[in-house]
């Protein structure tokens, strides 16, 4: 292992060198890498994978004898090409799990081919012609005018609707405050328990209405709905039966009599 | 001046006519603005004539979709006129009208003549300038006399359009308060019973709006 | 489909391919941007054939000072490119990109779609958000779809904007793209798995998802 930096060419060392000056201006280990590849100068799907991860470990130990701080990754790929290096040295053990040197090998070669390969396409990419360089768009470009033509459209039941809004305003007044037109199941409850205790019969649930309530539609509706619930309530309680013959039949309501059984 | 400086290969020759051409299509169609022949000839190699070029490029593009026109003393590509359509875009748009528009509209339409002051008054709310623009403008509403009091404010009326669109023979045959309640629409009630002028009411936002103000 | 309404006139020819071929003319002249069949025909009259006026369009103004171009499914006229000397005064300074950003732009165009844990694996190096983010801004890259992995990583890919500035027809007119695939390098070659000394721990969680495609 020793030999391995001895076995550098003097030329390899200057470069070696050279790169660590440099070590700021690339782009992790792969770059690193590449660079070193390219002093094996043949093709490189033929580099010597064994010697790069030489050419690699020597620039890492210049580093530390440089006392030059080196980025973790650097340092991972020195101890992973230090692995591939014992890997590819050393007879394959049968019973080693996992792929052979030669396999790390060839597909750290795919990498690096790739890599450079991506650089080549993206140097010719850039020595394309550019629009706004070498070629050119409409220097005048008119835009489509987007005419947008909007359309109000109203009908007469908007319009007397509208009209009908304004006019009534005044009828209007907040819904709370609508108390005086509006008979509550509470004060319809309490009114039928006076009352019930008269009806042996069969009587309408209209009649027992609240007096001044039964002209005024809207009066009417509210007392209605109340007394029916209070009746309903009643019934619940036990102290009445109620009955309709049909739909929107009139409801009718007694007091229920004791019971039998 | 300056830019002649580029080009002072004057011991070449210049480049053929139909070279130069291609190169004043070029310049016209990529620059920003309107281009004089000086300038022209300032961007185009030594010993070009512009000007020549520019005869046989405006004939090349005669009755062609884009035409080589003069501006001032300058040249440009534009489109041929006739084909201007093509440079716009209709789209149309229907809305509803808003609820201060039909309310300012109905009570000109029930009250004609009637003041801006006057509707303001029987709204309970200003009406807005936008409003009665949009109304006039739609053609619906139209200024009527001035009202011969102080001020002597214009009033307005509603229009034959306004008419037409609503399938009136005249505003008088707008139903009145009268039959408008019978018809269930001035039913002084809480939405619930709004109900019977509601069904043909698509609009069913608008029911909520009644009691925000 | 808003826009169909302007031109119903379907009871009506459309006009002679002359005519048509006018308007295809005009409206790509007027545009700065490459427009769709689609576009030229929902702004030219019902019935027209753009497809086909292109054809002619582009036969027209072969070996002219401008062409007529395809940018991906798009079509536009730029200046010929033998003219940009003239152009000096229109050329507007690019940002300077940095070789990561070509790199990265490269990888792209190449592998596309591409996830970003493949461009790192790629690079060897971790990708910049910056980087991304100019090409974004660019309008050179865009995001593609989610790669169906664990994690569903987000993919990218060039744009028509890149396509337009760089005057490639598709990505698939990219240099050399055919020999690089035919050497297997477009590939995305798996790693032999190691056992313990993974390569590029930092980032195994997102290695998975290069080989299950």
């Amino acid at each position: 292992m020793a030999e391995d930096t001895t076995e550098q060419t003097v030329a390899e060392r200057l470069a070696a060198e050279a790169l660590i000056v440099d070590v700021e201006g690339f782009e992790g280990p792969l770059d690193l890498l590449l660079m070193l590849s390219r002093t094996q100068k043949v093709d490189l799907r033929k580099i010597s994978i064994l010697h790069l991860a030489n050419q690699y470990l020597a620039f890492v130990e210049r580093a530390k004898k440089l006392r030059l701080e080196l980025a973790a990754d650097y340092l991972v790929m020195a101890a992973w090409l230090a692995f591939l290096k014992s890997r590819l040295l050393l007879p394959p053990d049968p019973s080693e799990e996992g792929p052979s040197g030669e396999e790390l090998a060839a597909h750290l070669a795919f990498q690096l081919e790739r890599l450079q390969a991506m650089r080549d396409v993206a140097a010719r990419l850039m020595a394309r012609d550019q629009k706004g360089r070498d070629f050119f768009v409409r220097g005048i470009p008119e835009d489509v005018a987007r005419i947008k033509r909007v359309t109000y459209t109203a009908n007469l039941l908007d319009l007397m609707q509208a009209y009908a809004r304004i006019r009534t305003k005044d009828e209007f007044r907040p819904f709370v405050m609508d108390r005086d037109s509006v008979f509550t199941m509470e004060q319809a409850l309490e009114r039928m328990r006076g009352l019930i205790g008269f009806a042996g019969t069969w009587t309408d649930i209209v009649s027992y209405l609240p007096p001044g309530w039964e002209n005024d539609p809207a009066k009417r509706r509210s007392a209605t709905a109340a007394t029916f619930a209070a009746s309903l309530e009643l019934v619940k309680e036990g102290k009445a039966e109620i009955r309709q013959s049909g739909t929107f039949e009139p409801i009718h309501l007694r007091k229920r009599e004791g019971r039998d059984g | 001046m300056a830019d002649a400086t580029q080009s002072n290969d004057s011991l070449f020759e210049a480049p053929p006519m139909a070279e130069q051409e291609r190169m004043v299509e070029a310049i016209l169609f990529a620059t920003a603005e309107p281009i004089s022949v000086r300038e022209l000839e300032a961007r185009m190699p030594h010993g070009c004539d512009a000007a020549e070029a520019l005869v046989y490029l405006r004939k090349r593009y005669e009755g062609r979709g884009v035409n080589v026109v003069k501006v001032g003393d300058a040249w440009a590509i534009r489109t041929a006129p006739d084909l201007g359509f093509l440079m716009q875009k209709e789209t149309v748009e229907t809305r509803k009208l808003s609820r201060a528009a039909i309310e300012t509209l109905a009570i000109i339409a029930y009250h004609q003549p009637v003041t801006r002051a006057e509707i303001e008054e029987i709204r309970g709310v200003s009406v807005s300038r936008g409003t009665i623009d949009q109304l006039l403008e739609m053609e619906w509403i139209r200024f009527g006399r001035r009202r011969m009091t102080p001020g002597r404010p214009v009033t307005f009326v509603v229009t034959q359009e306004f008419l037409d669109h609503f399938g009136l023979e005249s505003a008088r045959d707008l139903p009145g308060l009268k039959e408008l309640r019978s018809a269930g629409l001035l039913e002084s009630r809480p939405p619930p019973s709004l109900g019977a002028a509601g069904e043909e009411d698509e609009d069913d936002g608008d029911q909520s709006e009644l009691f925000d103000d």
